[in-house]
């Protein structure tokens, strides 16, 4: 019964809270009211068990960090471990993916290979991020500036010098790592959330200039008519183009897991994570941070240079509106999302965002409002991301022998 | 914890599957035609009512026993104005076979899509976007739109401003594709008449208030400003301009034209001048239109509401008339038969753009658009 | 009976601090609670105020089960503790320090009288005390966190560690300063200490914690003369 | 005995207030040196100016790795003198609480190591070899200062005391000549003060270092150093053998107070 | 003289909003360390229950010196009540998470927010009415200041005072900073750390919904999307001054108005949010915690 009082209360103080806006419709210069009285009625029971529900969870929560410490020793721990330290058990896993990935396009239609592209756009952009997010620990909220400078790398070169993806593909890499290291230079002494703010204003500014730089970028008319690659001059049709996108980015996306996995288990990575943990100690340890720090920086924007060129790409159009604060705010939540650090923490955040969005088209107009509201549920019900970083235990045969 | 992810992760699969066998599955024997524009973020509020006449127009098609027999099936899809969601729409209506596009709305949106519609052989009819270059750079055969686009409408505007005696001008965007391609291009068209054009200036939608930009105009005393944007801001503009007593002429495009710029800008609307398709509220098809739509959702028709009604007008004539949904069939239909719409009797040129429905200049006189002599 | 830990259990998130704690403090009593770094002393003061509440078992303050209530709650009571690193806050001045001490207070005049009775007993407080808490030395903000939580007008006063990081002479000045609040105001002292030597000779009882569990409880003499303490907490 | 680290006249101000006042202090090789003093007489901060975390204001720090010509080290980065040579541990300790105990060590082994962005991602025979090597001489380290059973533990699920080790053989790690514990014994027990009074004498004797701590805890610093510092209010008030401090009036009535035993 | 003067008073108003919203955003900075990223929501909260209050009573046919007062009351009263709302929903039960986890759902909670008054009231912008009068006394003077934006200046200045005021010398003030340098020993002290955070979210939210009202009826007009942008700014001024510091809100709130009004004054309006931005970073190169935080040096 108590519950029940609570859940009555909940539900009252939420239909207090959105009775203006959902039960009254005011058109206040022709001065008339609609009342929506059965819209009051839906969110009264749609809040009364919603919180319900709502505190049966964050009680299961807490009652789930008690019993965890018994269990784990026994069956999570080792299912965890198993499932990503254990090779006979990740390698299967591991091929299985990569199975399901490579056939995906030949057994779904071509709108599901487009969205699998995007998310797969995402999960490299993720993983970029990850690197400076996640490993390095430095926020940076304005990661998609660098994804811009790919993209209209690509473009621009393209329009002016009627250069090729494949020649831009590295160079427009190359120039986004660049912008992450000048840009980096003067602020990367700046702590938490200043940084953030600072690599917001440096996202904005380089939207702003898109926007305004008309003789060069043709500001927010953008730039349309951006070939696709060609794939030894062959012609092809729309199926077969989205095919061979998606095989495109499927294998940058092998080779930026596999750079960044070897990355994390490398001396720079250790480097990171120990400047994330603590940067004193860390400069202590005889390590250059500020170098450290471009490395990451640098590094991260490399990925999102690269997968800008991709974009333009794919779209065949740019213009400055792709490139918002929104979108580097999507791409921290893959990072924070996934598990600080985690790679297939990473891959399967980013699996999430962008085809959730797509598969609750059927709510149409809900869409964003569910989408909303699950990030927040994800964040309080699984605040440290789906999978923690786990760190690497390295083999010591040699140390046996003394 | 874990598992509850893993049982999570699962139960996300199988809907997600389920989702994929069910777009696969299609009831036999529609038409489908696709409505894209943005219903969420910030230019939802051009998206929305563009779909909902479709939705009108479909239910009025529907009511009459559908085209050539057979039903007409309408699939909205959201694509927030962005490039990249637009593609992705775009794949998508493809894939559940759609006959023809009504969108998309934002001239880059539509840029992304097209070339994905056209190697589909999908028409494409956008109710709004207005940028030359889609039509006249004559890459894509498959695309109409019923607004005319900027070109013409920058010229109506340079008519207008040099009608007005226009010595000194300023001319404002609000930094997004439609406002400053059509305020570039009625730069051009000032500065080719030889008017001083003294402000070339972008401002951010938005934004708290535009007084800085205000002062800067007042202090430039020029005889009139062109601005190219959406009506929100342009009542922002010319309410604190009217406040500070700026009496210069102020002239803008279809974006402006819209019922709620009277109804916020209030008084200080008064006079101001805005090109725009010819108006039709006088028409009998449109009014009926815009009755049942106020009847329907329970708000006045939005900018692109007729347009995109008469979008799927001529779509349904074209098919008729075509006999088949067959499209070369339809694309030739598209040009040759003219349809009777709200807007007008249209057809379309060669290159996409409508004819029959062209443009006009209106001023607010006592709350009302009217057209200007 | 002043205070009573009833076989107390604490987590934290999934590390369990304390295995069982039961402990008793008289009226009028310093009681000592030594043992090792990250032996549960901490922990043990932390479920008493409320920061961190145990899972099972029960904490009785005269009588009254408080081991539910939140912290405030229980500083209302008349518990209040000084945490170990002292924890002055750097941005208030001395002063505002002090009246932080009695928030929970509403009494201005007596609050004032208190005011002055801690000038009297650390005047070096009275001299700066429009300073900001951060200029302190180790020693003075000592003193200023003992003062603090004096405002409050307690009547069983927590101390954790109040000798780490402090040179040998203030150390002395501190233990001669708990001994002398003890005795004047009558305070109950529970005094959590690393430096067992000098904790055992202002204390009248004592408890050795080692892992989450008391292992040990007798009178400060007699654990002074321990062979095992001797060993392990006093280094003889 | 070669002089390893002299510090002459050094100086330190923050705004208005001096924190170090002209202090001078030598370390000859192989020596034990303790710096002690009351809370807020600056030791900590002497710790910070020589490891470069400050700049000091004036005066200069020389140090003379064995076998190698003298050199300045005064306004240099931390990371460049810890790569000269001198390594610290922290007086709240600092490790990089999400790594492994394994790791943190290795990470000592940063700045003598070589392999860049390249050579992580394309793990060439050089880089592999390096890596082993690196592991390997951590997991030695590991087993000399008794850590080994604790590999792969999180650095941050340690108890105290092996934290405080794990801290000393990461600074052993990055291949100093110079170690500078900043209260290594704070917040031990007397039996663990005791053992590790064994494993810095230890340490110095198989590592070839010379150590400076900062320490209150006075039955160790009598009992291992060679010669003692003692600074107040900045300054520097006296200098000798533990005998000669233990008896020395200004020692006593600045921070030993009349009888010692309990502290 | 008088451009600049023009310029130097539009950059005021603007400042001042700023400001407003800033307070909030720089006060729960102090007492969580979190960046309420919903904060500009609420805003727009405030702006839509002045619309629909003020709309309510305009057809009830009430004087309009009574709708000003109870329009201004309910937007700052709803404000509030979202604010406490959000904080028990989103923030309070990630209390002991990873630093970046409230982040997040302070982000979902803004596109939560935004598409749910979308979804209740239309994605229209709607007329506001103005609830300000023209003053007359102002009337020659109008070129250079209207009325509603004396008043947005004036009540600027007024929450200022009283903030500051609050801040400084009331118990609940006290306990503010007290969290904000260490919440522990604050609750250790007695200090009720939830009933002063909620405290805290239902004051900055409050300022946030008659920022909102106050601008509405300036600009004349709203939608769900009001919020993103001013938040945005707002956030930039409360870091321009120091985050965690409530004159530095104000402050960077006025410098943040002043630097956009100059350089689209004397510049080109195209890059006045590239001057802002700049502006930012060039500050905090040299005062890395923004020019009245205290650049908290970490104890080694």
């Amino acid at each position: 019964m108590a519950e029940f009082k609570k859940s009555f209360i909940a539900a009252l103080w939420f239909v207090i809270l959105t009775f203006p806006f959902v039960a009254m419709k005011v058109d206040s210069f022709e001065k008339v009211v609609t009342w929506r009285w059965d819209n009051v009625l839906y969110m009264g029971v749609g809040c009364f068990f919603f919180s319900w529900l709502w505190r049966y969870l964050l009680q299961r929560k807490e009652f789930s960090k008690t019993e965890d410490k018994n269990k784990k020793s026994l069956f999570q721990q080792t299912l965890k471990d198993r499932l990503f330290s254990d090779p006979k058990v990740f390698r299967p896993v591991l091929i299985a993916a990569f199975c399901v990935a490579v056939i995906f396009p030949f057994l779904f239609s071509p709108y599901q290979t487009t969205i699998m592209t995007t998310a797969l756009i995402y999960v490299v952009l993720g993983l970029g991020l990850n690197i400076v997010v996640g490993l390095a620990g430095l926020l940076d909220l304005g990661y998609v500036a660098f994804y811009a400078v790919g993209a209209y790398s690509y473009a621009l070169f393209n329009y002016y010098y009627g250069w090729g993806f494949w020649s831009i593909l590295p160079a427009g890499a190359i120039l986004a790592a660049m912008f992450g290291v000048v840009l980096g230079v003067p602020v990367l002494r700046l702590r938490g959330d200043y940084l953030a703010i600072v690599t917001l204003g440096f996202g904005e500014i380089i939207r702003l200039i898109l926007e305004n730089w008309d003789e060069v970028t043709f500001g927010p008319q953008g730039i349309p008519n951006i070939p696709k690659p060609n794939f030894f001059g062959l012609e092809m049709d729309f199926q077969t183009t989205t095919l061979y996108m998606y095989f495109v980015v499927f294998v940058m996306t092998i080779f930026t897991i596999v750079v960044v996995r070897r990355l994390n288990n490398s001396r720079i990575g250790r480097a990171w994570i120990a400047l994330r943990e603590d940067e004193i100690a860390c400069q202590a340890m005889g390590i250059d941070t500020t170098k450290t720090k471009l490395i990451a920086f640098g590094l991260g924007a490399t990925w999102a240079g690269m997968m800008g060129v991709f974009f333009a790409a794919k779209n065949s159009f740019v213009n400055p509106h792709s490139f918002t604060f929104i979108q580097s705010a999507m791409i921290l939540c893959i990072v924070v999302l996934g598990g600080m650090g985690s790679i297939v923490g990473a891959i399967l955040a980013a699996l999430i965002l962008v085809l959730l969005p797509e598969y609750l088209r059927a709510f149409s107009e809900y869409r964003m409002l569910i989408f909303g509201g699950i990030m927040i549920i994800m964040m309080v019900f699984r605040p440290e991301g789906l999978i923690s970083n786990v760190r690497r235990k390295y083999e010591l045969h040699g140390g046996e022998k003394n | 914890m874990k598992q509850s992810i893993i049982r999570w992760a699962g139960s996300i699969l199988a809907s997600v599957i389920t989702l994929c066998l069910l777009s696969g599955v299609s009831i036999a024997d529609t038409i489908k035609i696709g409505v894209a524009s943005p219903y969420s973020g910030d230019l939802a509020s051009y998206g929305i009512p563009a779909k909902n006449a479709a939705e009108i127009a479909v239910k009025a098609i529907n009511a009459k026993g559908g085209i050539l027999g057979k039903q007409v099936e309408l699939l909205a899809e959201d694509d927030v104005c962005e490039p990249n969601t637009a593609t992705t729409v775009a794949a998508k209506l493809v894939a559940a076979k759609v006959v023809a596009v009504i969108g998309h709305l934002c001239s880059g949106a539509t840029e992304a899509a097209l070339p994905t519609y056209r190697d589909a052989k999908v028409i494409v009819i956008s109710p709004a976007s207005t940028n030359p270059t889609l039509t006249l750079s004559g890459k894509y055969p498959n695309f109409f739109r019923t607004i005319a686009h900027d070109a013409a409408q920058a010229d109506l505007q340079v008519a207008y401003a040099l009608k007005l005696g226009t010595k000194k001008a300023a001319v404002i965007h609000d930094k997004g594709t439609y406002g400053k391609g059509l305020a570039s291009l009625a730069r051009d068209g000032l500065e080719k008449a030889n008017v001083e054009v003294v402000l070339f200036e972008g401002i951010t939608p938005g934004a708290v208030d535009y007084s800085a930009l205000i002062r800067k105009i007042s202090r430039a005393k020029v005889d009139t400003v062109v601005f190219g944007g959406y009506h929100p801001e342009a009542s922002k503009i010319i309410k604190q301009a009217r406040q500070k007593k700026i009496n210069a002429n102020f002239i803008s495009g279809d974006g402006v034209k819209d019922p709620s710029f009277l109804k916020v800008a209030g008084k200080y609307a008064e006079k101001y001048y805005a090109s725009a398709p010819t108006d039709v509220s006088q028409v009998a098809m449109a009014k009926s239109v815009s009755d049942e739509y106020k009847k329907v959702f329970g708000s006045d028709v939005g900018t692109f509401s007729l347009q995109a009604y008469a979008a799927l007008q001529a779509l349904a004539g074209s098919i008729e008339a075509a006999g088949s949904t067959n499209y070369d069939d339809v694309v030739k239909a598209m040009r040759a038969k003219k349809v009777n719409t709200p807007l007008g009797t249209i057809n379309f040129d060669a290159s996409g753009d409508v004819l029959g429905a062209g443009f006009a200049m209106y001023q607010v006189m006592d709350g009302k658009f009217v057209e200007a002599k | 009976m002043m205070l009573k830990l009833n076989d107390i259990h604490t987590f934290y998130g999934n590390i369990q601090a304390l295995k069982g704690v039961s402990l008793e403090i008289e009226e009028g009593e310093i009681i000592t609670l030594i043992g090792s770094n990250g032996a549960g002393k901490t922990t043990t003061l932390m479920s008493v105020c409320g920061l961190t509440p145990p899972r099972t078992g029960e904490i009785l303050f005269r009588g009254k089960q408080i081991h539910a209530l939140n912290a405030d709650k229980i500083v209302a009571l008349g518990i209040s503790q000084i945490p170990e690193g002292r924890r002055i806050f750097p941005e208030f001045t001395i002063k505002e320090n002090l009246e932080m001490g009695a928030y929970l207070r509403n009494d201005k005049v007596e609050i004032r009288k208190d005011l002055d009775y801690m000038f009297d007993l650390f005047p070096i407080l009275k001299e700066r005390q429009n300073q900001r808490g951060g200029s302190l030395s180790g020693g003075e903000q000592q003193m200023l966190a003992i003062s603090r939580a004096l405002m409050a007008r307690p009547t069983l006063l927590l101390l954790d560690e109040p000798s780490l990081g402090l040179a040998p002479i203030i150390v002395r000045q501190i233990f001669d300063i708990i001994k002398k609040i003890n005795q004047e105001q009558k305070t109950t002292i529970f005094l959590v200490e690393q430096n067992a030597n000098l904790a055992l000779k202002v204390a009248h009882r004592g408890y050795v914690m080692e892992n989450g569990q008391i292992t040990l409880v007798d009178s400060a003499s007699n654990l002074l003369n321990d062979e095992a303490v001797k060993k392990i907490y006093l280094g003889a | 005995m070669q002089t390893i680290l002299d510090v002459k006249q050094l100086t330190m101000d923050f705004g208005g207030l001096r924190a170090i006042d002209h202090v001078d202090l030598d370390i000859k090789q192989g020596e034990i040196v303790a710096l002690i003093g009351p809370n807020g007489a600056g030791k900590t901060t002497f710790f910070n100016c020589i490891t470069g975390i400050y700049k000091p204001t004036g005066g200069d720090v020389l140090i003379a790795p064995p076998e190698k010509k003298q050199k300045r080290i005064n306004g240099k980065k931390p990371n460049q003198i810890t790569v000269a040579g001198l390594a610290r541990t922290f007086q709240n300790i600092r490790l990089f609480a999400n790594m492994t105990v394994l790791e943190n060590v290795m990470i000592g082994q940063h700045c003598r190591t070589r392999t860049g962005i390249a050579g992580a991602v394309f793990q060439g025979k050089k880089v592999r070899a390096e890596e082993r090597r690196v592991i390997d001489y951590s997991h030695t380290l590991l087993k000399k200062v008794g850590l080994d059973q604790y590999v792969h533990h999180l650095a941050k699920n340690l108890p105290y005391a092996n934290q405080r080790r794990l801290e000393i053989a990461r600074a052993l790690a990055t291949d100093p000549f110079l170690l500078l514990l900043d209260e290594p014994a704070a917040g031990m027990n007397p039996q663990e003060t005791a053992e590790l009074d064994q494993f810095i004498t230890r340490i110095r004797d198989e590592e070839n270092v010379s150590i400076l701590l900062i320490e209150h805890d006075m039955r160790l610093v009598m009992s291992i150093s060679d010669r003692i510092f003692v600074v107040d209010y900045g300054k520097k008030i006296a200098q000798g053998t533990p005998a000669e401090i233990q008896n020395n009036k200004n020692v006593i009535k600045a921070y030993l107070g009349e009888d010692i035993d309990d502290a | 003289m008088d451009y600049f003067l023009e310029l130097l008073l539009g950059g005021l108003t603007r400042g001042s909003i700023y400001a407003l919203i800033a307070l909030g955003y720089t006060m729960v900075y102090g007492v969580l360390g979190l960046i309420n990223f919903a904060h500009g929501e609420v805003y727009m909260i405030g702006a839509f229950v002045g619309l629909i209050v003020s709309g309510l009573l305009t057809v009830l046919g009430w004087p309009v010196l009574a709708i000003v007062a109870i329009a201004t009351v309910c937007a700052m009263v709803y404000a509030a009540a979202y604010g406490f709302t959000i904080e028990k929903v989103a923030y309070q039960p990630l209390r002991h998470a990873p630093r970046l986890s409230p982040l997040i759902s302070a982000i979902g909670m803004s596109i939560f927010l935004q598409n749910y008054v979308l979804l209740a009231q239309s994605s229209d912008f709607q007329a506001f009415p103005q609830l300000v009068p023209d003053f007359e006394f102002l009337e020659p003077y109008t070129h250079i200041i209207l009325s509603s934006e004396l008043v947005i200046i004036l009540a600027g200045v007024v929450t200022l005072i009283v903030l500051f005021l609050l801040i400084k010398f009331t118990k609940i003030g006290k306990a503010m900073r007290a969290i904000s340098q260490d919440r522990q020993m604050a609750m250790l002290l007695g200090v009720n750390v939830d009933n002063v955070i909620s405290a805290t979210f239902i004051i900055g939210s409050a300022l946030a919904g008659l920022g909102g009202i106050l601008v509405a009826s300036h600009v004349g007009q709203i939608n769900f999307y009001i919020g993103f942008i001013a938040g945005l700014k707002a956030f930039t001024a409360a870091v321009l001054g120091g985050i965690g510091s409530i004159p530095g809100a104000a402050l960077g709130g006025l410098i943040l108005g002043w630097t956009e009004s100059f350089a689209t004054g004397y510049v080109s309006s195209d890059y006045e949010d590239v001057f802002a931005f700049g502006l930012l970073v060039f500050i905090l190169i040299f005062r890395p915690a923004g020019i009245l935080g205290k650049v908290s040096s970490e104890k080694v």
